[in-house]
């Protein structure tokens, strides 16, 4: 009865003949049914839905570019894009947590079990890796850095490989996911409160960590500033080590152009690259 | 099954739905089968690199979105050596899109991509935070008509002009277009706008200005379409604001042979093809044998008399 | 408490927001107190009755509405007599907005349109459905300068020149409105567009083109008001698409000194208040002691790099 | 947290001095509480919704400009006019009777009880009138036209006025507001499936009430057809007749000119009404 306003193909091939032919459909539109979508604290949500084979198979690093419901009388027209935050292929489950901070993820926040979540994914290349003979890794991550980081902390942890994650917070309430990183590791808390999350202090805590060999290769996502930080111990102690960066998104897979970011090789040569497409995982010597 | 093939000059499509330059790569084959698209359309491509311009790049707007890319590009010899082999992995026509700052650059850019694999030359004269003379060449006549007729003389490949919609006389623009030699109007780029954002009294894209897309648009672009397409013989693509199967049938009763789909494949990427099956669906229940039978098909009757029109049953 | 007066050259109102032309009527009385308008601006009136264009005159597009209303009116006559007398029973200045086909006709209703009780004259050059030398002067420079010109020798009142935003160069038509002799720009009538009901086949208004109005035009004729008050010291009155209290500054930060609110009364017919109310509040929350600061306070920096931009954080 | 994304002023003054300084402010902006919407048939619904001392002033005749929610993603952007099929004044109710016929009608139908139905109203000048010393009327509706024949019907019934109500519709089904109008006075079904509805048919069966001094006043809605039937008799019969019309709106209050109607004088002088400002009820012998 009512007129489709937006078009939309079925999310699964109708018809025979109808998928790629250069390369496997790797990624869907799909909507999927929220399970759960409840607050961690003041700021974030942690949502539940029910995957889809296509969209289960993402791998770590990977993200979702989410339209959600307008919290508002206007409407959304742009996708905001959210990593996965866990996995849960035993269930069937895909897990994000995102921070409210403006008109979409606030819509996100509206959504309640019984709805549906628009996504189109996964993407990205998803490359996270721990390096070949890495025995323990260190994690920094700071707000919303620490749910892209955890599917790379897990999967560590399924290998044997020793964790330290280091969550750097505002506060004691917003350090979430502590919860998860023990389950998988060792846990550092770094504070603004108590000035742990200072530069200086995270600087120490780092050399303290290669000294005792806890650091045989670094992740990051969520602050610049420890990012710098991690870029040059791992450049002083060639340590490798993995970025995941953000970018502002319109089309999340790669023609338009819009998430760029400035890379600079070890050579000195410098380019773009698209968050979507090229990342958004990318190595942390040639992050900017 | 209605008959969906659309003949742009003496190219034949599948279908009249393709992408809008710069909303499409060989990249969206990983959520759908580019097959079924009409035409391959490429991003818009210059002689030498680019690197665009600022970041943010787009911005959402209460009716659509802005952007200002600045048209990057790894340059001509990458797009022949590179991106033409890897459309050719699929059968639909490829339609590349050139770019040049001066009439001659652009003759030569349309020779340089005259390659084998290349079925038409979209000539992007309208971007639209360039000035008249250096890329923006569709707002005007005589400009437009200069740059066409360099491209003209350098190619044999059908050439589609991609007009501009900020042009205060598109038709004028379109004639020209025609006269020069082009093949095949592409109807429109992005109207320019500004957006601000209150919270950092700032423009809220890199560029300050930016090209506006999306259904905000569509009663605009619409009607330069049914302009134009009067105004000249050639063939009309619509583009601008369309986002369902309605839009595209809207756009080719106003006279559009064949659309361009921009903004909405970055909302929903496989909507090209649902726009080609809702078509497809919508002929066959309107009794229309051949999807090109609704170009131009807009029913025109003289103006009624007001006081007559408002005895009439509402709808009637 | 901010100030929230404003000064459209000589004539002071006690707030910048007020209804366009054609969306107001001293019959909304009956929804709320006109007095907190800033200004009262009347439909726009031409010398004989007219009975406007034919049924349907509206329609609701994806983003907004399309009108060709046809500017029907009593006459000069019964305006002068009936309704400037009702007008002048609410506080707010009278803003009278005439209409007529060539220069001349147009130079003698602006004399007889100043009568007592008016404080303003806006000029309607731009009806979206006219010729540029039959109504829609504003779609050139050279006959706006000429229309203008005659209006300013006509009479003593402060003229308001409404522009259009179909022009192909809307700076060049403000700066020869200015030179001319107007006080102000409005910015700007309606956007020329088409709707087809794909049902019927037909034009979804009477007169077949329409105007666009409401939201989808606000980073169109946002730009032109930037441009056009970077182009002209006189003061520019933004119009189109203004929905909320947050519209009302973008408009001011992008140089407008007052705004006009068309389509959002039809939706909310309080919208106005709303949106002083609105603007009031936010003014206090930000700091801002007199709304007129706000008036082309964009801040405008250098473009960045596009590397460096690309390096930096999201929002900084 | 959510922007506003449209302006509307508190549907209630809020400050001193927020009243008019001309005319008592006798419409407003209100939301207004669902309390019941439920199928009558296939086609039509019955709103009722808990109504404001200003909404519940309502008079026979004047109408509702309605903003419904979008029954789909796109928006809706004009109001949609609605006549007042019944106020219940003891219970603080206003009910609505429509068609749903397309986005606007169909996004009313999806309201639910706590949800609330965004009005514009009470509007037009609701001029339904009984003549001085009518003694019987006759009120013949098509369609929609019934509810908005309702009130005057139920206003006739309250003087003690004899109502015949003949209800036009395309088959027993439709032909709804017999119960309401059975209330009232007496039914008439006229029907497309047995053919009573034709226009032959309607004339004998008013030629019959006009002979039976049951018809004093005439009023109409609904249809073209019948209307100009009425006329035509109403002019043979001297029976002073009213008519409710109905356009496409936008402002529903009398500025924009866009529900323009076209109307004759007995003097034969025509002219350009608004349905919203002059009407929507007007007299039938000068309707077209
Ligand atoms: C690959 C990728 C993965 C991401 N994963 C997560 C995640 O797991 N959890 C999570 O909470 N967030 C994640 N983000 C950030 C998330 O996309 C933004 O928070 C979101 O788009 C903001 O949308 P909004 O409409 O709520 O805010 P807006 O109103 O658009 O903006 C509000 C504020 O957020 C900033 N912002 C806007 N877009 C982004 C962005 N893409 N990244 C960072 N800041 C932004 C704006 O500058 C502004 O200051 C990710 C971003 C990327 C690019
Ligand atoms: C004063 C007045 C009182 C009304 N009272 C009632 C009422 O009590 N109950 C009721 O069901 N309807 C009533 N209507 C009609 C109602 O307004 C329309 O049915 C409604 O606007 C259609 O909106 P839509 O979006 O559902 O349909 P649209 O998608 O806008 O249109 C669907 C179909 O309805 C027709 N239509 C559109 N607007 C109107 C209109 N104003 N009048 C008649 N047909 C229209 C269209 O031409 C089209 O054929 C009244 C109209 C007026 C002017
Ligand atoms: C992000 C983006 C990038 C674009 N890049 C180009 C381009 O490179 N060349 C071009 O001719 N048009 C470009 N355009 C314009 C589109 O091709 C199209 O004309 C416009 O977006 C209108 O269609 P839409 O409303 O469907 O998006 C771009 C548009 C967008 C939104
Ligand atoms: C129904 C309608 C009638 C209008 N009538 C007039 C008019 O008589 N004179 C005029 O100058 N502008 C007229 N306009 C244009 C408006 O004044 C205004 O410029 C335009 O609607 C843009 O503002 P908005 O987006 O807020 O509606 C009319 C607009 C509408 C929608
Ligand atoms: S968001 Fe389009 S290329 Fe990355
Ligand atoms: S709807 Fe605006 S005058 Fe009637």
């Amino acid at each position: 009865m009512a007129a489709t306003i937006f078009a939309s193909a079925p999310t699964t091939p109708a018809k025979p003949g109808y998928c790629a032919s250069r390369a496997d459909i790797t990624a869907e539109e799909a909507l999927l049914p929220v399970l759960s979508n409840e607050w961690v604290n003041d700021e974030y949500k942690h949502m539940i839905v029910q995957g889809t084979p296509k969209t289960l198979a993402a791998v770590p690093g990977q993200f979702f570019n989410i339209l959600p419901p307008s919290p508002d009388a206007g409407d959304l027209w742009l996708r905001r894009p959210q990593s996965i935050y866990q996995v849960d292929k035993a269930n069937g489950r895909l897990e994000f947590l995102y921070k409210c901070v403006g008109r979409g993820t606030n819509g996100m926040a509206t959504l309640k079990p019984g709805d549906n979540l628009d996504v189109v994914g996964p993407l990205g290349k998803g490359a996270f890796e721990i390096p070949e003979g890495a025995k323990n890794i260190v994690v920094l991550g700071r707000g919303v850095g620490l749910a892209t980081l955890a599917p790379i902390s897990q999967l560590a942890k399924e290998r044997g490989i020793g964790v330290t994650a280091l969550l750097s917070a505002r506060s004691p309430e917003l350090a979430m996911g502590a919860d998860l990183y023990s389950k998988v590791g060792t846990v550092v808390k770094l504070l603004d409160t108590d000035g742990t999350s200072g530069v200086e202090n995270v600087e120490k805590v780092l050399r303290q960590l290669i000294a005792e060999k806890k650091a045989d290769a670094f992740f990051t996502c969520g602050s610049a500033r420890l990012q710098a930080l991690m870029k040059k111990l791992g450049k002083e102690h060639d340590i490798s080590g993995q970025v995941a960066m953000e970018q502002v998104m319109a089309c999340g897979l790669g023609p338009c152009y819009v998430c760029i970011r400035g890379f600079e090789t070890a050579d000195g040569h410098k380019d773009l690259r698209r968050v979507c497409f090229d990342g958004p995982v990318f190595n942390l010597q040639e992050a900017l | 099954m209605t008959d969906m093939s659309v003949k742009v000059g003496a190219l034949t499509l599948a279908n009249p739905v393709m992408p809008a330059s710069g909303s499409f790569s060989v990249d969206l084959a990983k959520v759908m089968d580019l097959n079924r698209l009409g035409a391959l359309v490429a991003k818009t491509v210059s002689r030498e690199y680019r690197t665009g311009n600022p970041a943010p790049r787009v911005a959402e707007l209460e009716t659509g979105m802005i952007n200002s890319i600045g048209l990057p590009t790894k340059g001509i010899k990458y797009f022949q050596e590179h991106q033409v082999p890897e459309f050719r992995e699929f059968t639909p026509p490829l339609i590349a899109s050139i770019s040049a700052e001066d009439a001659e650059d652009f003759a030569n850019m349309a020779r340089d991509v005259s390659v084998p694999g290349v079925s038409a030359i979209e000539i992007n004269i309208s971007c639209p935070t360039r000035a008249p003379g250096g890329g923006n060449f569709a707002l005007h006549e005589d400009h437009t008509y200069k740059v066409v007729k360099g491209i003209r003389e350098a190619t044999d490949l059908p050439i589609w002009a991609k007009l501009s919609p900020n042009a205060g006389d598109v038709t004028a623009v379109a004639q020209a277009a025609e006269a020069a030699g082009a093949n095949a109007l592409t109807v429109a780029n992005t109207i320019l706008g500004l957006k601000i954002n209150i919270d950092s009294f700032k423009p809220a894209i890199g560029n300050k200005f930016g090209g506006i897309s999306g259904p905000g648009t569509k009663p605009i672009i619409l009607r330069m379409v049914y302009q134009c397409s009067k105004a000249v013989k050639i063939p009309v693509i619509g583009c601008g604001g369309i986002v369902k199967a309605e839009d595209v049938i809207e756009y080719m009763l106003a006279g559009a042979t064949a659309v361009q789909v921009g903004y909405m494949t970055f909302r929903n990427p496989t909507a090209m093809i649902a726009m080609i099956d809702g078509v497809d669906a919508w002929c066959e229940k309107k009794g229309f044998k051949k999807v090109s039978d609704l170009t131009g098909a807009m029913i025109e009757e003289k103006l009624m008399d007001t006081f007559t029109s408002a005895t009439m049953p509402i709808g009637g």
